[in-house]
């Protein structure tokens, strides 16, 4: 061993090689207590993760069988196979399940859960018990909205407009509003918890310029949540309070203003897209350098315009109402202001596209999703600014248009987002390996089946078909049934994953601590981690930025095993210096651009 | 942003909780402050000298009791400084709702002609 | 399967042509942008797979700070000249020309009305079964007149709903706009394209919202005269607000003979009413007040005590001669009355004070015509 | 490790370095709750003002209705509880736990006298109709009929009326709950000097539920401006 310090990495103490696997865990998190009492009385973050996510799948199935019954119905253009209003009480609960019981829950609760801690060297988050409580009151939440659906179901849309909903709507309004107003409780739970965590108990040596961008990205979404759902939770109870009593302050009959409403709603509403999309950020800035090999390209810009999203995401919710009422000189500053955020998010994909260059790039699952997450999602992001624009919204608000344009990025870019970290992080979170091949499957399955179910509702909503409609002119039909010919294969990629991935649990290879070769603290940490995530004598001291691949160290400071893919340790690409201390120590860095 | 190297190390004197308690007379000072503004808004409503300005006067000395409240009640000036941080987040983060949303309420009269 | 669409959605007036360039000026700005990211990524996922190069070491590269500002500061100009654009088309439709025809559309669960200037109404769409028998047999259609290089035939729609929210949507026009309970709102078009096109209600509202559909048909102008001709008026009344207090007001302001002094003719002895609420009153003998409830009240009441500045003090007092009720419902047409003729007041901004008959159970109000 | 002097205290938790860090973290905790309440009423109070903007007749006429004496001094009431709240935390650091005692409970005895006068208020207001829906008459609707208001916009004021006061008493009565168990915490022991910031974020609650009530008082009661109308 040549030990050599290289001066741009501070504080290396000298390199060693790549580090011996850690002695297995005793107990790991899993081991520690097998009864079902000790999963619903725990309070480690990894446990709580692992019931999120055992939980959201549930609600992703249910919210999926919504989705498509109404896809289903939309085979035929007269509503031939459901009633309207059993369609309208399908898309309302695919709409309530999969944004406020999915998505929003999805990356902060389950990854964001089990990885914060880890990813910044603390044993646990700030607040254990609050953790768990959050999953409780989640599933209080998720209670009376499954009292709702079983109830007859809600047929007001997830967005819940008065007066329909305080005085038309015959359905269970109530219990629906209670669910996503306690479901929200439990998400700013989660997010003041990783607020505190990451200020508070960050590992010696981790500094804000060295956190993950993972992290980053969870920061700006729990800043969201902590700062967005105390609005809804208001506007929910001012609505619940009219539909109960009769009179209130959204009434348009003693001089209330619906639109109020709105306004109050999508200011919570609207940064929550941005509680949905920015974790899947995270995971790609994560994914997209691991497999690469490369440092992330402008870590502070990737970083930044996460903050950047969280803040400006507050200041544009307006542009859902462009055609709702609204002063001409609000539209007009809201549709300008919706226009700020576009440039983030472009600088985010600019990036990451920057980052793969020179790089050594590899395509496991986790990568082909987050390929898939990248060029979606700049669909649906350019496809935004045609709604941000006043001039073209005025045609292209309700229409299937708004419909393709959210699910590019909701389901392209934040479920692609999902699955690749899922994916990328399953052998960490199991200490088993998938199926390689049926991965890559899945992957393709997906992103091919999401083109064909959206594109062509792109189609129809520029000839200005409405949302919400089970009757529709009939010359449109042929466009609907592609998109459901495309939803049965998306359904079908998701299908894929949800047997290989149980089937792992008990035939799959034994993961290693670090399969991916990746330089974060997590992968310093037997898979599955101990129950305090890392040895009690040796806590982790960062010496380095998270992304070192090319010198091939970790954060540590210590080398990296040997990265999965082709021309493994014997091949051509082999020990040429992807990896350990043949050389890479000495990498200067280069400049481009 | 606080540096994890500079947490106040626990052990010994150095970490005494008794070193910054309040003293009773200072509370007593600004509690008879804050009832004193109250008494100032009342004056201000019941006498109506203030007229239609009279609410944003009220408010004025709302928020400043507020300020007072949180400063030395809620100890914001010990406090570190994300702590200050998140007291600003939150009440600019309800100045962007109330401003953001007021350029609607406040200009959806303006009628627009061609 | 039936006939499909054509491929670009027939754009049958001035605003749809506004919006095409406006739409395609985006998607190819858009698509130049995307394709060329796409590309760059294809090209390095391909070009830097691992084992395609010798050997799988990695440059050490952390950014560029001149990238970063060219890739931040070259979409923002990019995208607010989408804004700008945007804003142009925008403001277009949201300024309706003043000669343009006034036509009021209300919508409730789940049909659509018009009404026409002179009082003529028109079922123009919904879903039969929440129609009244009679009105069943007379779905018909929202017949405009087509413009012509030589004669503009602007139509002014104003909006309103009788129970939640709807929203009235022409895609061949690219227009839209919600039409809200206790508010209205405006759109307008001018039609350039003879022809037959959907109508639909884009504000979800319920059961039928997909069945709140209708018609518009756009004529040239002598069949447009013709068909309004044959409509007949007694399918509506001419004041259809019946019912509600500022109507009842508007029948005692004509019953006072009000009129003939607070009239916008030259032989007129009196200030005209029109947006006097809320607003500054210069009076004689100098100062000034703001027009509320309380002032107008006085005024009727005691008439001489504050008079207009540039007026003579002529009225006579009302001080027993009106009961409370009646009083209060003068006091609310007076409110109503706007700019123009009376319903126009809301324009397409919501009268927050006293828009006479919110929650209408019949239709908006016609216009008072100042006789 | 020098932590490993506090490592035996039964206060610091087994994730937390030291004490310095664990009450850090607490406080920081509550305060971002607080700023989530800070939001949560500040959404109703953006619904205030828009409404108090368009209508000031009649929230103005509203409001000189409510009884102002009954809030007045449930306004003194709550200001002097926060003093207690305060001097329970200066009782805490300082190890006073006689000082703990008596101030927790000063503290309960002015947050419950506060909710017996609320509801002596709710219950005069609904004996004089001052409610909004179809039980609305009485003094204030002869009241607005008088002024030439609009009925309905009175009553859109007592929405918020009691919107506003019914969730900032819901936050009360939870502040008294957790008082309680403050005053149980001490009775067992479990609040020595290095468990003071338990205490203290008890009391942030609190003061921040009072610093709300700085506003409802005269956004609610003390609206009458320019105009004046009422009794």
């Amino acid at each position: 061993m040549t030990p050599t310090a290289n001066p741009r990495v501070q504080g290396v103490p000298g390199l060693t090689p790549p580090p011996p696997e850690p002695p297995p865990a005793s107990p790991n998190y899993l081991e520690n207590g097998t009864s079902l009492w000790s999963w619903l009385s725990t309070v480690d973050h990894k446990r709580i993760g692992i019931l999120y996510l055992l939980t959201i799948s549930a609600v992703f199935v249910l919210g999926g069988v919504a989705a498509g019954l109404v896809r289903l119905n939309l085979v035929t253009y007269n509503s031939g196979i459901l009633s309207e209003d059993a369609y309208n009480r399908a898309f309302t609960a695919h709409g309530v399940l999969m944004l406020f019981f999915f998505l929003i829950p999805a990356v902060p609760a389950v990854l964001g859960n089990f990885l914060i801690p880890m990813m910044i060297g603390a044993k646990d988050l700030a607040f254990p018990k609050l953790n768990l409580a959050s999953w409780y009151v989640f599933l209080v939440g998720l209670v009376f909205g499954a009292w709702a659906i079983l109830n007859g179901g809600i047929d007001t849309g997830w967005t819940l407009y008065p007066p329909y909903s305080t005085r038309g709507s015959q359905s269970s309004v109530v219990p629906g509003v209670v669910g996503v107003f306690v479901s929200g409780f439990s998400s700013i739970m989660t997010g003041l918890n990783i607020l505190v965590t990451v200020h508070k108990m960050r590992a010696p040596g981790m500094t804000w310029g060295r956190l993950p961008l993972f992290v980053w990205s969870l920061y700006a979404t729990s800043l969201i949540q902590l700062l967005g759902t105390p609005v809804v939770a208001i506007t929910l109870i001012l609505l619940g309070v009219e539909r109960v009593t009769g009179e209130g302050i959204f009434d348009p009959a003693i001089g209330g203003d619906p639109v109020l409403f709105q306004h109050l709603f999508w200011f919570y509403s609207h940064p929550a897209v941005y509680i949905m999309i920015l974790p899947g950020f995270g995971v790609v800035s994560e994914v997209i350098t691991c497999f690469s090999r490369k440092n992330i390209f402008g870590y502070h810009a990737v970083a930044w315009s996460s903050m950047g999203i969280a803040v400006v995401g507050f200041l544009l919710w307006a542009h859902h109402m462009f055609v709702a009422g609204i002063s001409y000189y609000s539209a007009l500053l809201f549709s300008f202001l919706s226009m700020l955020v576009a440039v983030p998010s472009a600088i985010k994909v600019f990036n990451w596209t920057a980052t793969l260059y020179r790089g050594s790039i590899t395509f496991q699952a986790p990568m082909l999703f987050v390929i898939g997450f990248i060029i979606l999602f700049t669909v649906g992001g350019v496809t935004g600014l045609f709604l941000a624009t006043l001039g073209t919204d005025i045609h292209l608000h309700d229409t299937y248009f708004v419909v393709a344009h959210f699910h590019f990025v909701m389901v392209g870019g934040m479920v692609l987002g999902y699955m690749a970290g899922l994916h990328f992080w399953w052998p960490k979170m199991t200490g088993r390996m998938y199926s390689d091949w049926w991965s890559r499957v899945s992957a393709a399955i997906i992103i091919v089946g999401f083109f064909l179910t959206f594109v062509p509702q792109f189609y129809i909503g520029y000839h200005g078909i409405p949302r919400r409609y089970p009757n529709y002119p009939p010359e449109f039909q042929i466009y609907h049934v592609l998109s459901t010919a495309g939803a049965s294969i998306l359904g079908l990629g998701y299908l894929i994953p949800a047997l290989y991935l149980p089937l792992s649990l008990f035939y799959g290879e034994k993961a290693g601590a670090n399969p991916w070769s990746a330089t974060g603290l997590e992968w310093a940490s037997p898979s599955p981690p101990p129950v305090f995530n890392f040895d009690e004598e040796r806590m982790p001291v960062v010496v380095c930025g998270p992304y070192e691949y090319a010198l091939g160290i970790d954060q540590l400071g210590r080398g990296l095993p040997e990265p999965p893919g082709p021309g493994g340790a014997e091949g051509p690409a082999g020990r040429a210096g992807v990896t350990g201390p043949a050389g890479p120590m000495q990498k200067e860095t280069e400049v481009v651009g | 942003m606080a540096d994890p190297h500079s947490h106040p190390p626990a052990h010994g004197t150095s970490y005494d909780v008794t070193k910054d308690a309040d003293t009773p007379g200072g509370l007593f000072a600004v509690y008879l402050v804050v009832l004193l503004l109250f008494a100032t808004t009342f004056f201000v409503s019941s006498s109506g000298v203030l007229g239609r300005y009279a609410l944003f006067v009220q408010l004025a000395i709302a928020t400043v009791q507020a300020g007072v409240v949180a400063y030395y009640f809620m100890h914001l000036r010990q406090g570190d400084r994300v702590v200050t941080l998140t007291a600003l987040a939150s009440v600019f983060w309800t100045l962007i709702l109330f401003v953001l949303f007021m350029s609607d309420y406040m200009t959806r009269h303006r009628v627009v002609t061609g | 399967m039936n006939d499909l669409p054509p491929a670009v959605p027939v754009a049958a007036s001035t605003h749809a042509v506004d919006f095409e360039y406006a739409f395609w000026y985006i998607t190819a700005a858009v698509t130049v942008g995307s394709l060329a990211v796409f590309g760059a990524l294809l090209y390095f996922c391909v070009a830097h797979r691992r084992g395609a190069e010798g050997t799988g070491s990695t440059p050490r590269i952390l950014g560029s700070v001149r990238l970063e500002l060219a890739w931040t500061l070259i979409p923002t100009v990019i995208f607010f000249s989408f804004f700008a654009v945007g804003a142009v088309v925008y403001s277009r439709a949201m300024r309706p020309p003043e000669d343009a025809m006034e036509v009021f559309v209300f919508g409730k669960q789940w049909m659509w009305k018009a009404q026409y200037p002179n009082g003529q109404r028109v079922i123009i769409g919904g879903n039969p079964r929440n129609m009244l028998p009679q009105e069943r047999e007379k779905i018909g259609k929202l017949v405009l007149p087509v413009s012509t290089k030589d004669s503009r035939r602007p139509v002014r729609i104003t909006l309103t709903s009788e129970d939640v929210i709807h929203d009235f949507g022409i895609p061949a026009f690219r227009s839209k706009m919600d039409a809200l309970p206790g508010r209205y709102t405006t759109a307008w078009y001018e039609p350039t394209k003879v022809g037959e096109y959907h109508i639909f209600c884009d504000q979800y509202c319920g059961t039928w919202h997909s069945l709140m559909v209708g018609k518009v048909a756009v004529v040239p102008q002598d069949e447009f005269d013709r068909w309004l001709a044959g409509l007949s008026t007694a399918q509506g009344t001419e004041h259809p607000v019946d019912g509600s207090d500022a109507q009842e007001g508007r029948n005692l302001f004509l019953k006072l003979q009000c009129i003939k002094c607070h009239s916008a003719n030259a032989e007129a002895r009196a200030p005209v009413l029109e947006g006097l609420y809320g607003s500054r009153v210069p009076l004689k003998g100098g100062g000034a007040e703001i027009a509320d409830e309380d002032y107008i009240r006085q005024s009727i009441l005691k008439p001489r005590a504050k008079v207009v500045e540039g007026w003579e003090p002529v009225m006579p007092s009302y001080e027993g001669q009106l009961a409370e009720d009646d009083l209060e419902k003068v006091v609310r047409y007076i409110k109503s009355l706007r700019r123009g003729t009376t319903p126009d007041r809301t324009d397409r901004m919501p009268a927050p004070v006293g828009a006479p008959a919110e929650r209408s159970p019949q239709a908006p109000p016609s216009s008072p015509e100042k006789k | 490790m020098s932590a490993s002097t506090h490592a035996h205290s039964p206060v610091l938790k087994h994730h937390f370095n030291d004490l310095g860090q664990q009450h850090a973290s607490e406080r920081l905790g509550m305060w971002m709750f607080l700023a989530t309440e800070v939001l949560f009423f500040g959404g109703v109070f953006g619904a205030y003002t828009c409404y108090r903007l368009w209508y000031p007749a009649e929230f103005e006429l509203a409001s000189s209705h409510l009884n102002k004496t009954f809030a007045g001094i449930n306004t003194v009431l709550l200001i002097t509880s926060s003093l207690t709240m305060t001097l329970a935390i200066r009782a805490a650091k300082l190890g006073d736990r006689a000082g703990l005692y008596r101030n927790l409970l000063l503290t309960f005895a002015l947050g419950a006298a506060f909710m017996v006068i609320k509801g002596f208020e709710y219950a005069e207001d609904l004996h004089e109709h001052i409610v909004p829906g179809a039980s609305f008459g009485g003094e204030i609707a002869a009241d607005t009929a008088k002024h030439g208001l609009d009925a309905g916009k009175v009553r859109l004021f007592l929405c918020f009326y009691y919107v506003m006061t019914g969730i900032h008493g819901i936050h009360i009565l939870v502040g008294l709950g957790v008082i309680l168990w403050l005053v149980g915490q001490t009775y067992i022991g479990a609040i020595p000097p290095e468990n003071y910031s338990t205490v203290e974020c008890a009391s942030l609650y609190w003061h921040l539920v009072d610093a709300i009530w700085l506003f409802l008082m005269p956004l609610l009661y003390l609206a009458r401006g320019a105009v004046h109308y009422g009794h």
